[in-house]
């Protein structure tokens, strides 16, 4: 095994993946920028070393300074979290040319499924259904206006090299469709330098259903069942769950077969997660799959008690898979919540000084956590504090046991969307699962 | 003083940061200590240090401070602008480009730090006189690492 | 300074995190200093209320002061020796044990507390005039709480 | 269900009951002393009442003052926890004769279990071994040098009434019988107000294995594996797993079984345990019955998914067991450690102002703590201030897990015994399982 990994990242991922690489007795290097000096990541791994200034372009994106850390502390993997470069086929590339693994999927797979229309060409040809519609680029209104009329209203326009929103655009009539076309184009521009879009048909208030992968270097694909992540608010993820409380046994199979042909289909290893819209009448469509391991990810591991960080740090190292398909049993339900320091209710960032920590704990509940009393949240990064997951038998007592985690969770000084959380454990709706990507557009919060 | 003078003087005093206060003319003395602000501070300050008194953690910390590169003894020290392997000589065989002692000018390299196989040149930013040479010749530093203590001349 | 200003500059302090207060002049001489035992309950209120603003917390903590049961108008209070339900009179029909007003005498009784079926008769320790009756007749109240204000005679 | 519960009992077994209370949306009560205004479960539960002064004697041991607040606070049931009032029958009567519901075992039940002697006998009569010796009351040295050359030596001396090592004597030779004979009564009518002793077979270095029951008042009864907690200083457990990590499956399975058997020869309902002693050989002995829920719970709840807080107030409300035995699976490894605010080599407790407080996180770490921080522990009470339970596939990966969670838990202000179970995890017989109940006194700490 590795007998020392660094941590490209920071926060209570850094922190994750240093828990593993100490059970599985591998040293670990942490790199921080100099706001960070402080941070938990740095404080407890075996080593740290400062890469450079607050803003991350300067530091947690600096891949030379990164590699170099890697170098000088003898480093022989780098495990890169989630964001910053987790997703960056060049940083991959890069590590494996200095002789450094990259604990992730090789750089190929990134560079496939980082561009839409690769990426759903590849799953297409692996029998996975996506969204009608363009699968390459559409130059021109009147193309835009003939596809959509093909497939039909509602459409939506998505930026060929976008994600997280930026250039989306539905569209409801042809009417409406040229400045809608032209606006998407702009953003697209302006946020991945690359005004290419292309058009798919818009599916109404539909789910986010993801299928967790594993694959190793032997050519050996399991899936972990799903996580319904339907519980969004403008595109960003607030609440995950697992497994989704609306799949039938045989849906669930079919869906999960499906995401496993298509990570087969690119000879997909590591961890990886495709991502599905799933509609009201159980027909899903492949949207994108994100080549690293995700915020999520501990949902999953509590209902099947695979340790996925550790996982993939085998992989990496070259080893078979631990698991065949037959092993992975699901149990109980596991729901988690992101508390970001932001307001409850408008949802602005709310940086400063923590003021008085006291996480929920019993039986049951997790915190993944690099926050600490009298920790100071820095405006440069991520507004997540905390990430807190509960276990249980069921759906129901799942939702009872978060509600009860959430009541005793103190976190003084600053804001934070606790009391976010706590309402939606009070929704009927979402108690009775019957939720949607809408779901909190429509209650107005 | 009277109650409204004192009442502004308490909200001054607990707004800053200041933990003791104390104020004597001829007619009157008085002595303010606060307690709880700064016994709380202390209680974090400790749990941090517990939580990993780790090698690391000192050098760590150093890049959060080096901005302040002034030293107590009137000394300023040169820092590493990247994270590297140290070298105090352009080749094995070379001499070092600095001794202790040694007047640099602005702009001559006092050594090279290697990142990535490429060896980057520190320059001094202003003529001073090497007081001590903080890093040993091949040693790793991280960003901001002081590697030279120097008198400004 | 008056009752009135000393009363001000107490709430003043004790709004604030000060722990300790002294002023003099040629007239008077002010020293206050906070408890470390009320420091500590301020440190952690803010935590904990935080943690759940229950109704129970306020008489919760209530005995916790009372051994001390001087209160600063100069009376003082007969509390509860037993959990249980407060009444004041023998039986429904009966009059209260005593009114505001009324002047008691060292071991008469004032009221009972019910527990387990069981009525405790509650006695006055010394001769004094109730003040004030903290609670309602047939009222659950726990181990120290507060019954009746008194003013000693 | 019950709508409101009275916890008769403080510090984290108090907050456990009340977070299940919680969880099954059940209003809570918590009683408490004038010392324990500011404890947590005082804090946390809907209603809280003081019931006297600091010391037990004059509050968590004062039923008429917990009767009492059951009844103005209108409670419909009491849970006593552990310790204090849980094993007392007087009690459990006293609670039925108010029409409040015991949630625990039936006071005759706590009476049979509660005398060694009856203990002995009604087990016997289920075919559950028990060390060969005397089951009645030994009231002269010739009788006790009789029956010590007839089981043979080394022979222990135990009080009738007795427990936690009080009024215990090993006997190894006739030469030392009378003086220590002596000596045992003396304690045991110190200790506990009767003189009467027993002798029974001496078993040198023994394991302690202890199994779960779950019983219901329908006659249902099942178990929930069994734990180890051969880690012992001086009879106080300080390290509890789950499973066993010697047993054979055969061997668990006749273990589990007698306790099932023995269990349902008295009638028993409610969460019991039954303590064995396992020799070197593979030969059980019955110890003891404990008839309320035991600290090291936690174990067990962690292998099987089973939440025994919750499964004991539905048994108490008369609702039948909702498990079967074939429905209780075991899963992974588990392993308790205790932390006590004592000198980690000493022993000796250290009560004082928490000042700085951190737990450890993330995947398979629990902690039942009820200190925060600033939070003072007291003298007055049992000096263990946190449960750090974790969970994994395998014992060496549990062990691992154990040894990082207690790197990252910070308790400033007090000596704790942290440090006690760092050397423990790093300690060769511990990880290769190879202990027994002497393991600590060998290890001379």
């Amino acid at each position: 095994m590795f007998h020392k990994i660094l941590i490209a990242n920071r926060g209570e991922i850094a922190l994750r993946i240093i828990r593993a690489c100490k059970e599985l007795g591998i040293r670990t290097v942490a790199v921080h920028s100099t706001a960070d000096a402080d941070a938990l990541h740095t404080k407890i791994a075996d080593e740290s070393i400062c890469i450079g200034k607050a803003p991350s372009a300067e530091s947690y994106l600096n891949m030379k300074a990164i590699i170099s850390a890697a170098e000088v502390t003898d480093a022989q993997a780098i495990h890169p979290g989630y964001g910053f470069l987790a997703e960056n086929a060049e940083f991959a590339e890069v590590c494996e040319n200095c002789g450094l693994t990259f604990i992730g999927p090789s750089a190929e797979s990134i560079r496939i499924m980082g561009d839409k229309i690769a990426g759903r060409q590849s799953v297409t040809k692996a029998g996975v259904p996506i969204l009608p519609g363009t699968k390459d680029n559409v130059p021109s209104v009147e193309e835009a206006q003939r596809i959509a009329a093909e497939i039909g209203f509602p459409v939506i326009i998505k930026a060929t090299a976008g994600g997280g929103g930026k250039g989306m655009k539905v569209v409801h009539s042809p009417v409406a469709l040229p400045n809608l076309f032209a606006t998407a184009r702009a953003e697209a521009r302006a946020s991945f330098g690359n005004a290419d879009v292309y058009i798919e048909k818009f599916c109404e208030q539909p789910r986010h259903v993801e299928v967790q992968i594993l694959g190793d270097k032997h050519g050996n694909v399991i899936h972990l069942g799903e996580r319904d992540c339907s519980i969004q608010r403008r595109h960003q993820k607030l609440i995950e769950e697992a497994p989704c409380p609306v799949l039938s046994p045989a849906l669930r199979k079919q869906l999960c077969e499906c995401a496993v042909n298509a990570a087969k289909a690119i000879g997909y290893y590591s961890a990886g997660t495709m991502e599905f819209l799933l509609d009201k009448n159980n027909n899903f469509y492949f949207m994108e799959m994100n080549t690293r391991v995700q915020v999520e990810h501990p949902v999953t591991e509590m209902i099947t008690g695979v340790d996925i960080i550790k996982e993939q740090i085998r992989i990496a190292y070259g080893e078979p898979l631990r698991y065949q398909q037959k092993d992975i049993k699901i149990r109980g339900h596991a729901i988690e919540c992101r508390i970001n320091a932001e307001d409850p209710v408008k949802f602005t960032p709310c940086p400063g000084k923590v003021d008085g920590y006291h996480p929920p704990g019993g039986l049951g509940v997790r915190i993944d956590s690099a926050i600490y009393d009298q920790y100071t949240i820095l405006p440069y990064y991520d507004s997540m504090v905390a990430k807190l997951i509960v276990h249980a038998d069921t759906r129901e007592e799942a939702i009872k046991r978060m509600a009860r985690a959430l009541d005793e969770f103190i976190i003084g000084g600053v804001k934070t969307t606790i009391e976010f959380h706590q309402r939606i454990m009070a929704n009927k709706d979402f108690i009775e699962g019957d939720v949607d990507t809408g779901f909190l557009e429509r209650l107005k919060i | 003083m009277d109650i409204k003078d004192i009442k502004a003087l308490v909200k001054i005093i607990t707004d800053s940061d200041i933990s003791e206060f104390e104020m004597e003319n001829e007619i009157e003395r008085i002595h303010i200590r606060r307690g709880a602000e700064k016994e709380y501070v202390q209680v974090s300050a400790p749990t941090l240090t517990a939580a990993a008194p780790l090698p690391a953690a000192a050098p760590a910390a150093a890049p959060a401070t080096a901005p302040a590169e002034a030293v107590d003894d009137g000394c300023e020290t040169i820092t590493s602008p990247i994270v590297g392997t140290f070298y105090r000589k352009s080749s094995p065989e070379a001499d070092p480009y600095v001794e202790v002692g040694s007047t640099v000018e602005a702009g001559q390299t006092v050594c090279l730090v290697e990142a990535m196989k490429l060896f980057n040149e520190i320059e001094a930013d202003y003529k001073c006189k090497i007081v001590e040479i903080l890093k040993d010749d091949a040693s790793p530093v991280e960003y901001g690492e002081p590697l030279f203590k120097v008198k400004r001349l």
